[in-house]
């Protein structure tokens, strides 16, 4: 065994998982829980960026728990990508748990959202960081209970109804999981990802590999909502309070994405023809059709939940056309998305206290009213629709390149016309949401100017400005994303690297 | 659902079903049994005495919240891997006494991180229970 | 032995799926948890299945192929009570939507993601 | 094959019959306690049926299933008696 | 080999008498009967089983288990049989119509009284 | 740097407009108007060296990762363009000043100007192709911002956001074309390196895709036809914004790209088909309609489209005499139409009107005004000593002796927009300023001095470089037009090249001019049917693509679960089914043994699964339903036991108990049972069917397969040593995957807490 | 009490025995006769440490040799009805008054009637007076019978044991 445990993989796990525990022993103590959760959620971005930095300078950090050697035991394993993403969850973490002190009622806290929102992020991180195909499957688990429980959290008639789709449908997945997991077991007789991917190219019956990548292909396609499994998303997502949908838009379905994107680069790599391009068909159907369902839409929430969709297909695009910079760009996408996404959704929160309403017909006047709302809004709306130089373009323009690059004209096509959608559907929400004038409101609705919005929700509005930052950062000063997504994509393309630190250790 | 003779019995229940779930516990490491079975045997003569008695009786007799007992679980699970880290070893590295004890057996951090299974799934079970025979 | 086998799965997955798409969300819910008897018996068989033989140890040494792989045995244990943790879930769910939506007709539960 | 293995299989077989009409009885009901009991039969053929297998295949631990079984069964069974009775007083006060 | 003989005799006469339990089952005319007969016909079925593995065991240990097995079966078994019978009597489970009901009068008479007095709390 | 930093200079005073400039605007008016005098006196003194031919580079390294830089390239060409954006950004920004002044949001309108100035720089000063997109979409952006920007008009709304779509739309393709030029040149986007292999272009078989989709781009940025209907539509913007976005600078984007582009692509017909046959028809479109419009602001913009369309077609005429023409006509046309529109806005803000019909007698009331118009207006429609003429005899001149046969239509159309030009610089003076009418009485004046100077001074240069091009204007236009066809400087400018054809052909378009204006009311009773605009197939496109998108999301997301869960399953079946079809996993199953080590047991809990599970479809019964998946649920217990895992079945048993449990405690609060439908429904039964079969073949094929057992030996071999267990599954529980079971037993405590709050959570009504 | 005693004191000499020789077999059969036979000794001792136990004891053994005899009979019985076609079954509920008191006593009693196949508990009454009985063979209707041999049975045998001797 190595002299150096780099337990710091560790870290942001135990900070989490404790952070739970206590918020449960503090149960109903609504203060306590918000103090624990604002603690922990700075714990965890620390953690996150510390193991972030550690990756980035170090390399690949393997831990094996237990002291069980590699293929037996479970492999922890942070490369670059599971690094990043465990940085950028921690990010949009923190955003939302500032923002959910002032968004949620009291009721809501007590009932359990610190506690349940920080397991999540439990799930959610150990998914990253997992080396393990039914260890992953468990951190799927957790983050989706948690899920539904923050889904349901406050029992209106339609976060209900919401739930029952999404909970029907993210069992038939995980069920593909499991099953999927059972027949990578018994064609190889292992379920260490390294030791895997060294097996799948070994093994002698190619075929059935492919027979258990469909299984994969549809359970994580469902958690990552692509075409013609999302439905549960749009069912689902519009339901819950902001800070619940804010972090579910955001990060949930780039779990799913984060594992299409490892298992379709480290282990099935075996039939590229086939199975890339069975992703690249469902990745142009995902972007298009999710974009049709936004324009469809007349509420603002509606048309975000849609719009996530149609962002997954550019993500599983560049996974599909299997080149570094296609790659890169699907991990640039995937963070700068989470960022934006959330952000939206965050605000749509914030317009929906000044206007009362998620319905299109009944917001207005934003853009006079407050100002600086719309330029939070608009950040990020026209990131993404791909408006240079944001972020969104970045991710664009990188997909663009490799799929021209790749002669693959038409998924070029597809995503740039979806592009143009996008920004059609976005300029609806700005035109009617921001420009239009301030409809009759109700008259129960509390009159804001925007120095009282400000003071009485300023946690609302720093955290939103938190994650505008960050989206101006990778926007105006790509080269440190890009640069990573590279690297990561490089260490995605070259999985040796990857195999050798799991299992020589 | 109070009757005398249910009400008698599920006295004399008690007590077998408990130990019962520790000889199931302790046996786990060798033979079927372990933390989670452990863990619903015990569960079930207060499940059964909510379901005879009503919630509000039951609390009366069981003073301990079971959320607090499933948490103190998952506490317990979390820390018994933290005695390898202070050794150096990763994360949930086992470290076992030498010597046997008698009726329980061998002593180690994986029987604290089972019986921490056991709690969660005690605590957890009633607390579901619980709240389902409250009117 | 393996036609058996599948043939369970087979009925078992068919019986879920048929379940679900009933107009009761309480018959969906049996068959929810159907299909999770199903994925864990998959899961458990097709994993390595053999008879006649647990994995227990005595100290006078089995000769180690004549048992069955613990392995697959212990990821259906964490499959079944993971299952078990969602069912549960679910089935209070049931109650819930019962209660706040006063009816547990499936063609009910179909405002959410309307266009509206 | 021996006697002794014989008449284990025999055994078996009879339960298994008893089995599928313990199950007759389920079907036809017509009331939960009858549903109810066909159901404690049954759960006391799986664990009769559990003996005898352990007993075939020499393994032990197979009895530790049967002991549990028992434990079990019998919670189900109070169960029902438990929604019978509740059901029963609720209906009784909307009656009146 | 003696143990052997004995031990396959007693699951032999367990199993017989579990498959006159399941005929009961489907043979007997009303819930109360199949209750009162045949759910005990199937202890003696258990018991006779258990004590035919145990035999041929030969193994403290698993003797003390199914000790422990039929303690608890011996608790529980009337336990459940009582508990759903008077749910039965309480749900107005119909009797075969040979059942002299006369001496029952007084027990309904006491339930109702108690339904009334649930409601009035 | 220097570049970069007037950029960047002019986005942040933009950023300081939108929080000061209400309560300090002289202080901002002036920093600003430093800040562009400061700009041009630097770009002035780089035209010493641009003037002898030089060229200035600067580069700042951005995203190093892609390599894309922010590189910049100063040549005639691009300094040209950069001294119109900034004389004539500081222009309108005191135009705007004064005009603007009332206005509640004048923050943000100087904001987003100010943000389109330091965009539309960066655009004609990149010289990196992405640099150049970034650009070019910032201008669309602060376009949309100030089209919309009397937001609470519907019109200002619907304007803004087709000119966002149109332009955006454009830019994809535009960005996808500028991709294909790298990928054909590799060269990292760096545009003096691309221009300077138009044969590596022209080989590597992407060339007409990218003419394709750069045309594309520059064409919807220059409202060229098809897509030329977002401009009028634009009018809508407050009229400094039409001055200097949608006449003097934005629209000239697309003009700039072909131009910078034409080296590259001079040699391929297609580039001069697509730009030629698109300018002459928005040329001859937009003089039309400008003919028969009656609102000032709308008839200046159809004579933009026109004049836009002119450009178009010189480029795609091709040649050096075309690109020379087309190089003084940039010039002439932007100094007479951002004329035009001040005093437009400057007529609009006295009378309150921009019709024509109602406007008269400014000549007398507005005299400054009038005689900037009558300058301006001359320009246009190309009347001696006016820049406008020379411009005008440049493409005359390049039209009658180019070689393409296309060229005599082009010239055709052009003398037919010329003599348009002037009828409707006619009809303007005279019914506006010399007529008589309804405005005689009104007490009507000249506005302020900051409103009506910059007008007169534009028209003044008009005059002046129309007097003296060669001694004003030519030194840099020479340079310019060079930059455009990669060849020597060549152009020669004068006012007067004598009596020639050409000199008569100008003569005889303003006479058929006069002569047309005469006519105007015969020729504006052809109004085109509706169906035939371009806006109406723009609203319907919109209105189609949303009832589009309606019915086909209403199809996939209906909002029926079971529909959601059909989905899944067939596609994951069909695609099951492929890859089986595809591996040749099926013929591998006709040889197996299908009756091997069948025994006794397994057929009785088949049994026993079978007919519970055949149970559950005939009962409607909740609690019957229960009990019978009770015994499915033992029965699987039971065969767990059969298959050697005790464990798993005693937690089978229990979960299974446990299950029931909860499903009876919930049941029993429910009423009985309400559905009134059949007791199955079997319409979905052939998919529940293929699934089970198609798992059951999956099972079976995979249980045919040989495992490798290495992982298993260990753990049987570790069990007793290491982990100190005889169960080996206990083993695995607590210690080889403890990290598993960690994760289970949070899943279970979730479930707590999730159904805690299911059940206790007691809704708040005011904050649901 | 002192039975549990008795048993574990047995249970720790069947051990002890088995460590200190290893020549006696420590497993079935062995083990249960030495328990048996440690058991029988310790319970011989009891005599002189309580008489009132001793004869509990002795009682409790009655009872249960008494209760298989009635198990297997009853089964019998039943097996008989099973399998032949005619019916011989007149089936009653009988309201048994009770001598029993206390909880113990009258749970004991129910359970030993329940589980004697034919007959079958059916509740106390509020006042714990009466129990409520299903019996399905009463002769010629003649209920009184059937009480008296319950209370004769089993109420006897279980106050014997229940209670002191000479209160009965
Ligand atoms: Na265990
Ligand atoms: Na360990």
């Amino acid at each position: 065994m190595t002299d150096t445990i780099p337990t710091l993989l560790l870290f942001p796990l135990w900070v989490l998982l404790t952070a739970f525990i206590f918020c449960v022993l503090s149960w109903q103590r609504a203060k306590v829980q918000s103090a624990i959760a604002i603690v922990a959620g700075f714990l965890y971005l620390a953690t996150a960026a510390g193991l972030f930095m550690e990756v980035y300078q170090n390399g690949i950090q393997v831990i094996q728990i237990g002291n069980w050697p590699a293929p037996f035991g479970i492999t922890l394993v942070a490369d670059l990508l599971a690094a990043g993403m465990v940085l950028i969850s921690a990010v949009v973490a923190f955003a939302i748990i500032l923002y959910s002190l002032q968004d949620l009622s009291a009721e809501r806290k007590k009932k359990g959202f610190y506690p349940v929102l920080l397991v999540m992020m439990f799930g959610v991180c150990g998914s990253f960081l997992t080396g393990d195909i039914f260890n992953l499957y468990v951190w799927f688990e957790v983050m989706l209970v948690a899920s539904f429980v923050l889904i349901v959290l406050g029992n209106s008639k339609k976060q209900l109804e919401g739930a029952v789709k999404y909970v029907t449908l993210s069992f038939i997945s995980s069920g593909f999981l499991l099953t999927g997991s059972a027949i990578l077991y018994k064609l190889t007789g292992t379920l260490n990802m390294a030791d895997l991917s060294v097996a799948i190219a070994q093994h002698p019956n190619q075929e059935l590999i492919t027979v258990s990548a469909v299984f994969f292909l549809t359970g994580f396609g469902i958690k990552a909502a692509l075409f013609p499994f999302f439905s549960w998303l749009p069912a689902s997502y519009p339901t819950p309070p902001i800070s619940v949908v804010g972090l579910m838009a955001g990060l949930l379905t780039k779990v799913g994405v984060y594992a299409l994107i490892r298992f379709f680069t480290l282990l099935y790599t075996h039939d590229l023809p086939v199975t890339h391009s069975v992703l690249l068909v469902l990745a142009g159907l995902t972007m298009f059709f999710g974009v049709l369902g936004a324009i469809a839409q007349r509420n603002f929430k509606k048309i975000l939940s849609f719009h996530i969709v149609s962002q997954i297909g550019y993500m599983i695009m560049g996974l599909a056309l299997f080149t570094p910079l296609a790659i890169a760009g699907s991990i640039f996408y995937i963070i700068h998305h989470i960022l934006v996404k959330t952000n939206l959704f965050l605000i749509s929160g914030i317009v929906k206290i000044t206007n009362g309403h998620y319905a299109l017909s009944k917001l207005g006047g934003v853009y006079d009213r407050y100002p600086f709302v719309t330029v939070l809004f608009a950040v990020s709306a026209f990131s993404l629709a791909g408006i240079p130089p944001l972020s969104g373009f970045w991710g664009k323009f990188i997909l663009a390149k490799a799929g021209l690059e790749s002669e693959a004209y038409v998924i070029v096509a597809v995503s740039l016309l979806v592009g143009l959608l996008t920004l059609f559907s976005m300029s609806k929400i700005w035109v009617s949401v921001f420009w239009s004038a301030t409809p009759e409101s109700d008259s129960n609705l509390p009159q804001l100017d925007g120095r009282t919005l400000f003071r009485r929700y300023y946690c609302l509005l720093l955290a939103s400005v938190f994650l505008t930052l960050c989206t101006l950062g990778i926007s105006f000063y790509p080269d440190f994303l890009i640069s990573f997504s590279e690297q990561a994509a490089g260490q995605l393309l070259n999985p040796d690297s990857y195999i050798n630190a799991v299992l020589n250790q | 659902m109070k009757t005398l003779i249910l009400a008698t019995l599920l006295r004399a229940l008690t007590p077998l079903f408990i130990s019962f779930a520790l000889y199931m516990f302790f046996r786990g490491h060798d033979k079927p049994g372990g933390g989670f079975i452990a863990g619903l045997i015990a569960s079930i003569p207060f499940m059964l005495h909510a379901m005879v008695f009503g919630y509000e009786r039951t609390r009366q007799v069981f003073r301990v919240k079971p959320t607090v007992l499933a948490a103190l679980g998952l506490l317990m699970a979390l820390l018994s891997g933290f005695f390898a880290v202070l050794k150096g070893e990763p994360y949930l590295t086992s470290a076992w006494v030498t010597q046997e004890l008698p009726l329980v057996g061998k002593i180690g951090t994986p029987i604290f991180f089972d019986f921490g299974v056991l709690l969660v799934v005690f605590g957890v079970v009633l607390q579901i229970t619980f709240l389902l025979t409250e009117e | 032995m393996n036609l058996i086998i599948s043939l369970i799965i087979g009925v078992l997955f068919s019986a879920s799926l048929f379940l679900m798409f009933q107009k009761s969300f309480f018959k969906l819910i049996i068959g929810v948890i159907l299909f999770g008897y199903a994925t864990t018996f998959f899961l458990f068989t097709v994993g390595g299945v053999t008879k006649n033989a647990p994995p227990l140890l005595n100290e006078a040494a089995i000769a180690v192929d004549q048992l069955a792989d613990p392995l697959p045995q212990a990821l259906t244990l964490t499959a079944i009570v993971i299952s078990i943790g969602v069912q549960l879930f679910v089935i209070v769910l049931l109650k819930k939507v019962y209660e706040e939506v006063g009816t547990e007709d499936l063609d009910e539960l179909n405002t959410t993601d309307r266009i509206k | 094959m021996s006697l002794f293995t014989t008449a284990a299989y025999i055994s078996i077989a009879i339960i298994s019959v008893s089995t599928i009409l313990t199950l007759v009885r389920f079907f036809k009901g017509p009331s939960l306690p009858d549903r109810v009991i066909s159901l404690d039969v049954f759960s006391a053929n799986l664990l009769a049926v559990l003996a005898i297998y352990s007993v075939l295949s020499e393994e032990k631990a197979y009895l530790n299933v049967a002991l549990i079984m028992s434990l079990i069964a019998f919670v189900g069974t109070m169960t029902f008696a438990y929604y019978l009775v509740q059901k029963r007083e609720k209906s009784k006060n909307y009656d009146q | 080999m003696i143990n052997d003989l004995f031990s396959a005799a007693f699951m032999l006469a367990g199993s017989l008498f579990m498959l006159i339990a399941s005929m009961g089952m489907v043979k007997f005319p009303d819930f109360y009967i199949r209750n009162s007969a045949s759910t005990k016909a199937v202890v003696l079925g258990v018991l006779l089983i258990l004590l035919g593995v145990g035999i041929h065991y030969n193994d403290t240990m698993i003797f003390v288990e199914i000790f422990a097995i039929l303690l608890f079966i011996f608790l529980i078994a009337p336990l459940a049989a009582h508990i759903v019978s008077r749910a039965a009597v309480i749900t107005e489970v119909g009797f075969w119509e040979k059942t002299d009901l006369k001496e029952l009068e007084g027990y309904k008479k006491e339930q109702d009284k108690e339904a009334k007095v649930t409601k009035v709390e | 740097m220097t570049i970069l930093s007037c950029i960047l200079a002019v986005i942040l005073a933009g950023f300081l407009s939108a929080f000061f400039y209400d309560r300090y605007r002289n202080i901002v008016l002036s920093v600003v108007s430093l800040l562009f005098l400061g700009i041009i006196a630097y770009f002035g003194s780089l035209a010493g060296p641009v003037l002898e031919g030089a060229t200035l580079v600067q580069e700042v390294i951005w995203v190093d990762s892609l390599n894309i830089q922010l590189t910049f390239l100063v040549d005639g060409l691009s300094l040209f363009f950069a001294l119109l954006v900034t004389v004539f950004g500081l222009l309108i920004f005191l135009y705007a000043h004064r005009y603007m002044k009332d206005s509640p949001q004048i923050n943000r309108f100087a904001a987003y100007l100010l943000l389109f100035s330091g965009a539309m720089l960066g655009l004609v000063l990149s010289a990196n192709l992405i640099g150049l997109f970034v650009f070019w979409e910032l201008t669309s952006l602060s376009s949309f911002l100030l089209i919309g920007f009397n937001h609470t008009n519907e019109d200002s709304r619907r304007s803004a956001r087709q000119a966002l779509l149109i332009t955006a739309g454009g830019g994809l393709a535009l960005m996808a074309g500028l991709i294909l030029l790298e990928i054909a040149t590799g060269s990292g986007y760096n545009l003096t390196e691309i221009l300077a292999q138009p044969e590596v272009v022209a080989n590597s078989g992407l060339q007409s895709a990218a003419i394709i989709l750069i045309a594309l781009g520059a064409i919807t940025k220059s409202a060229q036809f098809p897509f030329h209907f977002w401009l009028p539509n634009a009018m809508a913007a407050p009229t400094p914004v039409s001055a200097y976005l949608h006449s003097a600078t934005m629209v000239k984007a697309g003009v700039y790209l072909i131009f910078r582009l034409n080296p590259l692509f001079q040699e391929a017909m297609l580039w001069h088909h697509l730009l030629g046959g698109a300018g002459a028809l928005t040329m001859t479109w937009g003089a039309l309609k400008a003919f028969q419009e009656d609102d000032l602001k709308r008839i200046l913009a159809y004579t933009t489209l026109s004049a836009l369309g002119i450009l178009f077609m010189m480029i795609g005429l091709g040649g050096e005499a075309a690109v020379n023409a087309a190089m003084v006509y940039v010039l002439a046309h932007a100094l007479y139409k951002c004329a035009l529109f001040m005093t437009a806005g400057n007529i609009d803000h006295q009378t309150g009107t921009r019709r024509i019909s109602q406007l008269s007698d400014l000549g007398r009331k507005m005299p400054v005004t009038a005689t900037t118009v009558a300058l301006a207006l001359a320009s246009m429609a190309g009347v001696l000593p006016l820049l406008g003429f020379v411009g005008k005899e440049l493409l005359y001149d390049a039209l009658y002796h180019a070689a393409d046969p296309m060229a005599m239509v082009y010239l055709a159309l052009l003398f037919l927009a010329g003599a348009l030009f002037m009828a409707v610089s006619v009809d303007i003076l005279y019914n506006a300023f010399i007529k008589t009418g309804k405005l005689r009485d009104q007490p009507i004046r000249e506005g302020h001095l900051m409103l009506i100077l910059p007008p007169l001074l534009l028209a003044a240069v008009s005059l002046l470089t129309g007097i003296a091009p060669g001694w004003t204007v030519a030194p840099l236009l020479k340079w310019s037009a060079a930059n455009i066809h990669d060849f020597a400087p060549s152009m020669q400018l004068k006012l007067w090249h004598g009596f020639n054809l050409v000199f008569l052909l100008s003569l005889a378009t303003l006479l058929s001019g006069v002569g047309l204006y005469f006519l105007r009311n015969w020729l504006r009773q052809f109004q085109k049917p509706s169906w035939a605009s371009a806006d109406f197939w723009y609203d319907q496109a919109i209105a189609g693509s949303e009832s589009v998108a309606q019915f086909t999301t209403g199809e996939i997301q209906n909002g029926y679960l079971r529909r959601y869960i059909a989905t899944v399953i067939v596609t994951f079946s069909i695609l099951l089914l492929a890859a089986m079809a595809h591996g040749q996993v099926f013929q591998s199953l006709s040889t197996a043994p299908l009756l091997k080590g069948l025994q006794i047991y397994e057929l009785v809990i088949l049994a026993l699964i079978a007919l519970a599970t055949g149970f559950l479809f005939r009962v409607r019964s909740r609690l019957i339903v229960t009990a019978t998946f009770g015994i499915i649920g033992y029965s699987i217990a039971l065969a767990y036991t059969l298959f050697s895992a005790p464990d798993v079945a005693i937690t089978q048993f229990l979960a299974e108990t446990l299950t029931l449990i909860l499903l009876i405690l919930i049941i029993h609060r429910l009423p009985s049972y309400t559905l009134k439908t059949p007791i199955a429904r079997l319409k979905y039964l052939p998919v529940a069917i293929l699934f089970g079969a198609m798992m059951a073949v999956t099972a079976y094929v995979m249980l045919l397969q040989e495992k490798d057992t290495g992982s298993k030996a260990y753990f049987l071999e570790q069990s007793i040593p290491k982990g100190k267990g005889q169960n080996a599954v206990n083993v695995i529980l607590v210690d080889f995957r403890a990290l598993d079971t960690l994760g289970e037993i949070t899943v279970l405590t979730v479930t707590m807490i999730g159904i805690i709050a299911l059940l206790k959570f007691k809704p708040n009504n005011k904050k649901a | 009490m002192v039975i549990l005693i008795n048993l574990f004191v047995a249970v720790l000499m069947t051990w002890f025995t088995q460590t200190i020789y290893p020549g006696i077999p420590n497993s079935g059969f062995a083990t249960l006769l030495l328990f048996a036979g440690w058991n029988a000794l310790l319970w011989l001792l009891t005599y002189f440490l309580s008489e009132h136990s001793f004869h509990r004891s002795r009682q409790i053994g009655s009872l249960v040799l008494f209760y298989l005899k009635e198990l297997l009979t009853a089964s019998l019985r039943v097996a008989y009805e099973v399998l032949t076609p005619q019916d011989h079954m007149q089936p009653a509920v009988i309201a048994i008054p009770l001598e029993a008191k206390t909880d113990f006593e009258i749970t004991l009693l129910a359970n030993f009637i329940t589980l004697t196949p034919g007959t079958l508990s059916i509740d106390v009454s509020k006042d714990r007076k009466i129990l409520y009985v299903h019996e399905v063979y009463v002769k010629a209707g003649d209920t009184e019978k059937v009480k008296r041999q319950i209370k004769e049975g089993f109420e006897k045998k279980i106050l014997k044991i229940t209670r002191n001797p000479n209160q009965i």
